[in-house]
């Protein structure tokens, strides 16, 4: 199936009360089948917000979204959201959690429960429940949750923010193999610079107040990446630049 | 409970409050409230009425228990248990004989038209009450007993239900209850050989009679002062009871000239009255029987009437 | 895009947006009322056709009768006033029992553990069986009618309050501690916003259980009242009395719920939950 | 430390936390049992003193002499047995129709606006002043009585689903929508387990609220059962026999209670909440 | 007033229903007064358990921690806490959140906290309830909370983790400038060896099942530090080879 993702002139406004504030002007891009996207932005610019828009989560904005053929209608288990908060299930333990409404007494299902489970390092910690999980662990479930249901449209919301730097290396990787195994299309939220170089074959810049984009940089670098090659730290300086364009002279702009 | 404080009897200083409970709307205490009768004997005892005002018999026993009503009546029912329990109340006077105030009735398609009729048949009746007295009664003077029938126990209200949709063959109760049906044609009553009577009495609280017998005597001065009105003007008397319980002035015409209030005690009446005690010992409803006219106080009345 | 245009077109919005609200209102009032009529057309049509009988089941018409007469002679007035003083008194005395005994059992472990158990207990002991402790001891008067409209108010304030503060997230009371919020401070700006949507719904369940329970208080010795007018009706077979004070508890239970919802609205914009 | 010692020191930990458990838990019995125990002390002594009206008050031992001349007569086994049924039948039926409505309602906002204020309406009308309405459509029989129960059970129920489910986290429902959970595992395996305290305390309310329906629904044509009993008794000043109902009833609370608490201990162990 | 921190011998042991799992094994290390220290380790070792034993939350642990001259006997507002996850109270809007139970009313507190939403940019956002923040303004909320009460120790669990590089870098060199101003004692838990490097006197390296102490590196070079600089970059691969000691090896090590 064709999973292309198309954003066409998205503007997203929240009303409150009293006032509505434009949080996403006039948004344009699109995602080719399998592509790996990063999206990259000062805090608070939306890049959540328009994760939650191509998931269907919020239809209520301006522009249209088109994933494959049809314009996002709601959520679909085809397009799989690992979010910013891990956001478990507090009375499931960490099996229950990943597996959801699949069942693990299906043979299948359990084998690749057990499988996710050992990727995000959690063997010994099937029964436990998310109150007794480290912030780091609670965000490898999650993760784990979302591999489970192969979605060909992911979209990742800083999935590895509280993990420490080997744990991240390898989950990035594991994700890289995933992403080359089942040509998921994959939207990536984070802060890391060097995550974005890493995975993507584009990274979005976006700029804040109100959120857009300013820029879209293709990384044509053949996987698997080396973090310390010339032109990686040549993109890493440009995308530096890219985001450190305004100071804070804007402060005002939105209210 | 402020009445023994006014212990001091000379009734110039603070005056006596009298707490007066009305057991339902009916009873010539209601007319007497209405017409002031009371104002004249009791400010020259300098007594000062408070009244209240009881659906039934069961909550105002356990107000006079608790020293919160000095005087009022009750029907058969609350008095027998009132006694058996040994409430401190004394019965001064009877309110009636009751000889018109209970029946059974029956649906209009006439299959029981005598007592023996009853027999296998549904009944309702509202358990413990002067109705249920009455059943016992009218089936034993035939022969029968409770277990003859299929007894249900109902209040009222739902027994008013059961029977119009004809789920009781038969309903013993009281008024307005069997006269408004019998008037809006839904029911005969059912004719019992003799006279099966369910007497009322007035009653005082043993405390504030000892106190103040002379605003008891006046109390029931005043009870038959009211009761003779009543039967003097019908018409009047019915208006008032009209407008209390907003029941039509000539059902409740019926139900006052049916039988005339008598407060002195019937030789009749007495022996009813020991038969129902007989009948509920016998149940189980009180523990044990006792005598009937051992209980009953005539000093007051005698005071009251033959100086 | 200029800013004006902009400015007009989010002017635009937030008309409709009004615009849109106040539809919606009609609209789901509009829903709510459709059971009640069809209802109520029902029975009018099978009470006119004498198919339920009147005696027991009156009529609309009937009804509406009655409550004109009752109004027209200012006996509803005298009615419904006294009622609503007992019912507001008992539920402002029982509510707030209920709410502060609920915090001292919910804040302390001992205090749960000696009063709850007994407080359990009581919950379940009908009014009507205990009436006569109450006039033992408050006799017949306001006093022990208010009083036992209180202790049916109390009951639902203190279980919702009770519970609502023992589902408070630890991580939330955590930071509180590291802030040296007093005890006081911990319930009113910690434990008490938490529980709110359990306690608002304890305020409504208090204030129509002290409605309700105005049909037992007022067999205490009362000559007026909305509870006494049912009881009494109901002694004198007033049918179509007895359904006008059946309707008036079926508003003030509809009243009592639109006011809580009225605050839940105001108290808690705040919350990020499922809204069907 | 070697492993072997560590072991034993864990056990030894074990041990003592089992016991610790078990010294808490008979601790907090006693703590519990303090007041009612309190009570029922001053109530002998002011009974045998005379200062109480036997009357009104009987005494604690009266209370257990006609306790057990009722367990003799086994009259109490058959009150007990019918009571216990009818309430449980009711509180099956109203409980199940509770959470099913409220669930129902909860999940759509077009049948809350269709069904909450005819509900809220109910809510309110007093039992007793609409039993005629029951013997009219259910005869006397037991259905009528397990009606009624039902309807008392139902409310406490229903309301605490609702609220419980519209007081479910915006954010794991999102997670479900993402996961295309059906509208059925929505219910079963979100929105359910996420409004289990509320629940819970519905259940609790509906147990406790059953139980105390009985004195109405036994008013409707019974001649056994503990509400029959309280009612028989009190239009006879029974007045031991009544309190022995009360006492019932107060138990039949306690254990509503503490069954409720043990559902609570092991279905929300989850729950990372307050704990005073 | 001395805040200097002690640890001595310090485990945690999380005891289940069945089974009890030892979390902090045997910790001992001292925080001197006006130290800077930052905790770095592998997800899930222990690093938040450990700074909720040093904030008092949990006092059911074998060893001593001392704070000052004396024994941890509960939570108090000299230790101030970032948690991991920012733990706002949703009733409350930003600024009230950040005042808590001080008075905005008071002219000084209300000064102080305008300055921290200006140092935590979220000017403009003083009204605005958290659900309507992103992940990191969320965050910064919680920092500037915690700043407010000037508390002798402040712990953080990985405060900067959902933040962009400009905002971090901002908000670190903030944190130095406290730091520097107030000599607070600061306890840092991050999963960024940069951030450890370029903040911290001393950097406390942990391992994983069971938690402990794996080495303590003082950095001592002069701030303002540069991250390019070479002895930087030394101390950066020694740290790295420090945590990446072990690979899974001990997977079954806790069960
Ligand atoms: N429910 C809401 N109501 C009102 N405003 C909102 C809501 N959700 C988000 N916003 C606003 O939208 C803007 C963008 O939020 P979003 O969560 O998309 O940011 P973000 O780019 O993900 O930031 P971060 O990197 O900090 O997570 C913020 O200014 C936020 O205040
Ligand atoms: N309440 C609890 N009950 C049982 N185990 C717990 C509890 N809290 C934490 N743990 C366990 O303690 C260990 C350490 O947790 P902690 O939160 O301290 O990790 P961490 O170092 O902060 O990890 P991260 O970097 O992922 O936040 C984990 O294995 C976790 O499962
Ligand atoms: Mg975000
Ligand atoms: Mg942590």
């Amino acid at each position: 199936m064709e999973s292309t993702l198309e954003i066409n002139h998205v503007s997203k406004t929240f009303k409150n009360d009293q006032e509505s504030i434009l949080v996403l002007k006039d948004l344009y891009m699109t995602v080719n089948n399998g592509e790996f996207v990063t999206i990259i932005g000062p805090s608070g610019c939306g890049k959540s917000t328009l994760l939650k828009l191509i998931a269907g989560l919020d239809l209520d904005f301006d522009g249209t979204i088109i994933v494959g053929k049809n314009p996002v209608s709601g959520p679909s288990k085809n397009r799989g959201f690992i979010f910013q908060e891990h956001r478990l299930f507090p009375w499931l333990n960490v099996e229950k959690n990943i597996s959801g409404n699949l069942s693990l007494k299906n043979p299948e299902i359990r084998k690749r429960v057990d499988d996710l489970i050992s990727l995000v390092k959690l063997k010994g910690f099937e029964r436990v429940y998310p109150r007794q999980l480290s912030g780091g662990m609670s965000q490898r479930v999650a993760i784990a949750r979302a591999l489970l249901r192969n979605p060909e449209v992911l979209l990742l919301d800083e999935p590895f923010g509280a993990l420490d730097a080997f744990t991240r290396t390898h989950l990035q990787e594991a994700l890289l193999e995933i992403w080359e195994r089942n040509k998921t299309t994959m939207v990536l939220v984070t802060h890391d610079i060097d995550e974005s170089l890493f995975l993507s074959n584009k990274v979005v810049v976006m700029d804040a107040k109100p959120g857009r984009i300013k820029a879209i940089v293709p990384i044509d670098l053949p996987y698997p990446r080396s973090r310390t090659s010339k032109s990686f730290q040549e993109l890493r300086s440009h995308i530096l630049n890219l985001l450190d364009h305004h100071p804070q002279d804007k402060e005002d702009w939105c209210f | 409970g402020c009445n023994s404080d006014a212990g001091k009897a000379s009734g110039e200083s603070e005056p006596v409050k009298v707490s007066i409970a009305l057991n339902g709307k009916m009873g010539p205490l209601v007319i007497a409230k209405e017409k002031g009768l009371f104002d004249d004997e009791f400010s020259k005892l300098g007594a000062k009425i408070s009244w209240s005002e009881f659906p039934s018999g069961p909550p105002l026993l356990e107000s006079l228990a608790s020293n919160r009503v000095d005087l009022s009546f009750l029907g058969d029912g609350a008095l027998i248990a009132g006694i058996d329990k040994k409430l401190p109340f004394e019965v001064i006077a009877q309110t009636g004989q009751g000889g018109s105030s209970v029946r059974i009735i029956t649906q209009t398609d006439g299959k029981i038209k005598k007592v023996e009729d009853l027999k296998g048949k549904t009944v309702g009746v509202a358990s413990g009450t002067t109705g249920h007295v009455y059943l016992i009664k009218a089936l034993k003077a035939y022969g029968l007993t409770t277990d003859d029938i299929k007894l249900i126990n109902l209040q009222p209200d739902d027994a008013q239900s059961a029977f119009e949709t004809k789920q009781l063959d038969a309903w013993a109760t009281w008024n307005p209850y069997y006269l408004n049906n019998i008037e809006k044609g839904n029911a005969v009553a059912l004719n019992v050989k003799g006279k099966i009577l369910a007497p009322g009495a007035n009653i005082a609280r043993t405390g504030f009679a000892k106190e103040h017998p002379e605003i008891v005597e006046a109390y029931l001065r005043v009870y038959k002062k009211a009761a003779d009105w009543q039967i003097d003007h019908p018409d009047e008397a019915s208006e008032i009871y009209a407008k209390e319980t907003k029941m039509p002035a000539d059902t409740v015409k019926k139900i006052i000239t049916s039988e005339e209030p008598n407060i002195f005690f019937t030789e009749d009446a007495i022996k009813a009255q020991q038969e129902s005690i007989d009948t509920l010992a016998s149940v189980g409803y009180i523990k044990k029987s006792f005598d009937f006219q051992k209980e009953i106080h005539n000093e007051y009345i005698d005071a009251a009437f033959n100086k | 895009m200029s800013t004006s245009t902009q400015t007009m077109a989010q002017n635009k919005q937030l008309v409709m947006r009004e615009k849109n609200k106040q539809s919606k209102i009609a609209k789901s009032a509009v829903r709510g009322s459709t059971l009640p009529l069809v209802v109520l057309i029902a029975w009018q049509t099978l009470g006119s056709a004498g198919i339920l009988p009147a005696q027991l089941f009156s009529s609309p018409s009937l009804i509406v009768t009655a409550f004109i007469d009752l109004v027209r002679s200012g006996e509803m007035a005298s009615h419904l006033q006294i009622s609503l003083i007992r019912a507001l008194l008992g539920f402002a005395l029982g509510g707030f029992l209920g709410l502060l005994i609920g915090v001292i059992v919910g804040m302390q472990k001992k205090s749960e553990e000696y009063l709850n158990p007994s407080i359990q207990m009581l919950r379940t002991v009908p009014l009507l069986a205990i009436t006569p402790l109450f006039i033992m001891w408050f006799g017949f008067g306001e006093l022990s009618k208010v009083l036992l409209i209180a202790l049916g108010a109390f009951f639902p304030l203190y279980l919702q309050t009770f519970l609502g503060l023992r589902n408070v997230d630890k991580k939330l009371y955590d930071v509180a501690r590291i802030m040296e919020y007093s005890r006081l401070e911990q319930i009113t700006k910690l434990m008490i916003p938490a529980a709110l949507p359990n306690i608002l719904l304890g305020v409504r369940l208090a204030l129509s259980s002290a409605w309700m329970c105005l049909v037992v208080a007022e067999l205490l010795g009362a000559d007026r009242g909305v509870g006494f007018m049912i009881q009494d009706a109901r002694s004198f077979m007033q049918t179509d009395i007895v359904f006008v004070g059946i309707i008036i508890f079926a508003l003030a239970g509809k009243i009592s719920d639109s006011l809580v919802r009225f605050l839940e609205n105001h108290l808690l914009k705040w919350q990020d939950s499922f809204k069907a």
